[in-house]
């Protein structure tokens, strides 16, 4: 079992709910000052996007702030130079398109990850069919390899997905791309689907952007992943203190909760 | 290698073509890839699909095209030219062929909407052509930038009851269309079917795609054996995600004629490109050492992308085929030069493998060597453009 | 009368259908009439010239068109719809069918170059592709009006290497560039032919122009046969000049078929004209009580004539053919219908006879009644147009 | 023999040269005053276009004219209410295209030029082969019907048109329309061929704009019609004198030549 899992299981154990935000490496240049405040505001793990040209899964604050991070010449390398300074004692994640690692060198850029304390991947456009490879290049450097499951992924498919996730299962919590904020989701139905057939732990992810969500989140899954909505304040220049307070706005909710 | 290889036949099971293809989109895009696979492999099985293929690209998309010897063309260029005619297919390219496959499948599997994305527009209005035919419903994505430069097309699209959204992402343009198509078609998988343009895409779509247009191949390769002609030494076609190529390609895969497919330079995946994923397939791509796709730059719309179809990344790589490319002041003398000599002006995107076909005359390709040149469009569309760019020269 | 009449045969000795037609042409002209004629007989009765011209228009000009069976528009009217598919054919129109015979014949008498009227444009781009084919040089006479509104399709002409010589003359309009290049043809009749553009002008050009023509009926019929579908009730085309028309109703003149010619109402030269001479024939034109030509006005360039080919003013005379009129109003929304409904964007002029469809259907035309429409050309000359007038209107 | 044919053939025993100038009818209000003027300076008979929209065989300069006239409201009846006032002493000829006529009416029309001393007329757009009716509407009138031979007429036409036409045979001197001023033309050899098979006058048009053309021309026929020539001096604003001054120019030329 990866450490991440190691770690993010004993959450469950304690009965804390995960909180993940999301930051787009190299949006700015105090984007890890960012990622600090928010391990001190209590997040249980960190998203780190990797910026990539065509994030398909991706709306459109995610794209913008990948334009940004490009824009400012922020490559796997850069983000790994940066990464190597900071020390928030929270498991990193990376989030990136296959391209990104392919064009680093898929064990490579898994060495370089796993050197600056990545402990998981989400490759999103990199379904289990396709990704033997980068899974195993992983897997000798403790890097979890954390796949989705989408609200159209049928039962089989659950199956397969969730006994291959590492870490936690990436449940989408919407047939949607990241950054919607419609009401409705399909949360629910998706994290009890993995937990129908497996015990790895259940994160819901795209259809979380308010603590309210969160909250109503919370019984029927073990941590929530916000993205956009956190990235959204970032690009109207939002400060560490903000962060902070955002993400505390979330523990708050996860944390008062009884689940 | 001791049986001799056989080209062009199905891709593997998980839709690959020697190592390029495959299938890499969101979980949430698997579901509706894997019984896209489904029913295609089904359709394309049953007699009863198959014949309404052929009948509504028969009565309805003008099939057969012509093939038609261009006589003075080959005069000047010491060369025997012969042209399928896809300019002459039902709204000017052979993007009809692939377009009325997908909507009767669009059907088969009970959905009732389509969407697209489009550079120039001519998949878009091909598009809502064969939806209007069926009544099913249809949104086409388009690069913000090129709603402006083509917003005849724009309105064309409307006319056939399709609604057209611009895309404001990236670059604004064909690449950005297909990335908001492909985000579109997460939110309405159900009941909403991608009609993809070219032969790129994941599985199944470059090998669905090339089926439905191997039909040009096979017209030709019947028509030049009518004519007398057998297998031209050369076939050639221009390659923008690489369809009108695969499809006539595909009549001549398994023969000796050489098969040239021309790139444009600024969009040219095989020459300048490298391996990489991007809209769901790995294939050759332009892109910076980082894997950051890069904008592919092209006077002809339709060859504005800075990938090509994973097929011909195989085809490369196994040497069956070959990928040149042409620059944009190439294009416009070669449009010229088929106008004057033929009566047939050709889209940019065509005017790239006439162009090809000037450069290599009494060079790679000696005197009297037949070649069947893929006339993949007609020039209608870019009649404004050719102007402005002339005038801006004189 | 005791024997059946046969219509739509050879005219009289002297060109006429009837009452109509003649050859009411300048001295200096009489010559290349008579020689055109003589020229025209001997190659029509040569089966060498003949297969040549059927050989040409399958091979280069996309022949046979299909015939779609239009359902859904069917349904929405009430009515079983056949459309001859026109559209399909290279340069987008019916025109070709006729410029390729004369410019085959051009070549058969040992002439050189071409000229030819045109108004929107479209007869005036199908003798350039026709004149460029055979290397035949050619010159268009367009009304200086007509160059400015369609500056795209004088550029198109340029591109396939003919000249394209504004007339400035009277209204300048279509009419004019017709005296202008019967007024050219004067001075260059030994190396030049005039490819007149319809079933108009002097004897035999209202003959031979029916003559190339008819091979939309002649496939029409032989299609519907296939189809099983037989004699439709209706054969519609619009009417500017009566080439199409003309054409389409050779292939059932001689059936149970109702023959129905739709005019625009601003050039409706059988509704609201009276007989006279003019462009060398003797025919049905709006003119004033002294015998002045006046301008026609439609919204379709191709129906802004004053005038009708003699023997469709002779058709209506013997009650053969029935010529009805369309508003300029009717016709956006008949194009815009079956765009959305069938995926046809066709030309102002064929929505002429589509919004005639519109009209009769339930009234002169009862449910169920089967329709033969001539969907003479597509609307992507149109496009620019139509979008303008619905911009207007909101 | 019509009295126009008469009159030409004495004029043509007496050893003069015809000329024969063109005015556009009801071009300006004093369009009489023009054709007095050059009655008065020696024309031998007068052409009075009738203006029609759609003159084909016209050049631009004539186009005009029949512009101009249909604006101020010209028509074969005004036309023949304003020659009723007029008394020049040689015969006019009508020159107009035939939809003119067959909207006044065949007999009706010659009936009414007949009335204002018109005695000949041309209609170029009405071959022999169409004009039996004209003809005869004519020929009871006393209305010559004068018909051209172009250089492009072969032979036997030639013999034809040579017997039908009465007054004069109108020689085109050049395949073009009226008003080109080229100066190569074909006028000999149109009229050589019309004086191998008949002995009617010869009058040669189209390609007659100067004196001196007409001093060329004059050795092989019998006259010359000068018609753009002149209208597009009175386009310009040619008064009575200057239509005087340019038919002088032309008879002198005619008269001093002993051909
Ligand atoms: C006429 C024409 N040819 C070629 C292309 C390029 O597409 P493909 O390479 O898929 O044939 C296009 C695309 O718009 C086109 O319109
Ligand atoms: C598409 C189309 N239909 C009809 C016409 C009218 O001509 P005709 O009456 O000779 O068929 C034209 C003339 O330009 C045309 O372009």
């Amino acid at each position: 079992m990866t450490s991440l899992e190691v770690t993010l299981r004993k959450l469950r154990e304690g009965g804390r709910r995960a909180f993940v935000p999301y930051f787009m490496a190299g949006m700015t240049g105090d984007w890890l000052r960012h990622v600090e405040a928010a391990a001190n505001a209590g997040a249980d793990a960190i998203e780190i996007g990797l910026p990539f040209s065509d994030p398909m899964i991706d709306g459109v604050i995610i794209q913008q702030a990948a334009e940004r991070a490009l824009e400012r010449g922020t490559t796997l390398a850069s983000v790994v130079r940066d990464l190597a300074t900071l020390d928030v004692g929270v498991p990193l994640l990376a989030m990136t398109y296959y391209n990104v690692l392919l064009h680093g060198g898929l064990e490579r850029s898994a060495a370089m990850l796993a050197q600056v304390n990545v402990r998981g991947a989400i490759v999103p456009d990199l379904p289990p069919e396709e990704s033997d490879e980068w899974a195993s290049a992983c897997a000798s450097r403790d890097v979890a390899t954390i796949y989705l499951v989408a609200p159209s992924t049928p039962k089989e498919r659950v199956t397969v997905i969730a006994q291959r996730t590492q870490g936690y299962c990436y449940a989408q919590g919407r047939m949607a791309v990241t950054g919607t904020t419609s009401e409705e989701g399909n949360g629910a139905a998706v994290a009890a689907a993995v937990r129908a057939v497996s015990d790895v732990p259940v994160y819901v992810g795209i259809g979380v952007s308010t603590p309210e969500q969160a909250a109503n989140a919370a019984p029927y899954c073990d941590g929530v992943i916000v993205g956009s909505a956190l990235v959204r304040r970032l690009l109207d220049g939002a400060t560490p203190e903000d962060v902070e307070n955002f993400v505390k706005s979330f523990r708050t909710v996860l944390d008062a909760k009884n689940n | 290698m001791n049986s001799p290889e056989v080209f062009m036949d199905k891709p593997d099971a998980s839709g690959r073509f020697g190592d390029f293809g495959g299938r890499f989109v969101p979980e949430a895009l698997m579901t509706a890839c894997l019984e896209l696979e489904t029913a295609f492999r089904e359709a394309w099985a049953d007699d009863a699909f198959v014949s309404e293929f052929h009948e509504v690209l028969h009565t309805f998309g003008g099939r057969p095209t012509p093939v038609t010897e261009l006589s003075r063309l080959s005069r000047h260029l010491g060369l025997r030219i012969f042209a399928k005619r896809e300019d002459l297919a039902h709204t000017g390219s052979h993007k009809i062929n692939n377009v009325v496959g997908q909507t009767l499948l669009t059907k088969r599997m009970g959905k009732s909407r389509v969407i697209a994305e489009t550079g120039a527009g001519q998949h878009g209005v091909a598009t809502a052509t064969a939806a209007a035919r069926l009544g099913l419903s249809c949104t086409v994505y388009m690069g913000e930038l090129d709603t402006q430069r083509q917003a005849l097309n724009v309105f064309r699209m409307e006319l056939l009851g399709a609604t057209v959204v611009p895309v404001t992402s990236g670059s604004r343009t064909l690449k950005d269309a297909v990335n908001e198509a492909m985000r579109e078609w997460v939110s309405c998988v159900e009941d909403t079917h991608y009609c993809l343009g070219s032969v790129m895409g994941p599985h199944p779509f470059p090998w669905m795609v090339r089926e439905f247009q191997s039909i040009i191949g096979r017209e030709a390769s019947r028509q030049l054996s009518e004519m007398g002609v057998g297998t031209p030494d050369v076939v050639v076609a221009c390659v923008g995600g690489g369809s009108n190529a695969a499809g006539i390609f595909a009549g001549f895969a398994n023969t000796d004629a050489r098969l040239v497919g021309v790139e444009a330079a600024g969009g040219a995946a095989i020459a300048t490109g490298s391996p990489g994923v991007l809209h769901g397939m790995r294939s050759m791509l332009i892109q910076d050492e980082f894997g950051q796709i890069e904008e592919a730059h092209s006077i002809s719309a339709g060859l504005d992308y800075p990938g090509i179809g994973p097929e011909h990344a195989f085809l490369a790589d196994a040497h069956r085929a070959h990928y040149v490319a042409i620059g944009d002041d190439d294009v416009i003398p070669a449009l010229q030069l088929l106008s004057e000599l033929e009566g047939i002006v050709p889209a940019l995107e065509t005017a790239h493998a006439v162009a090809w076909l000037i450069r290599e005359a009494g060079n790679s390709l000696a005197p009297g060597t037949s070649v069947l040149l893929n006339l993949s469009g007609r020039g209608d569309k870019d009649v404004a453009q050719v102007r402005e760019i002339l005038r801006g020269q004189s």
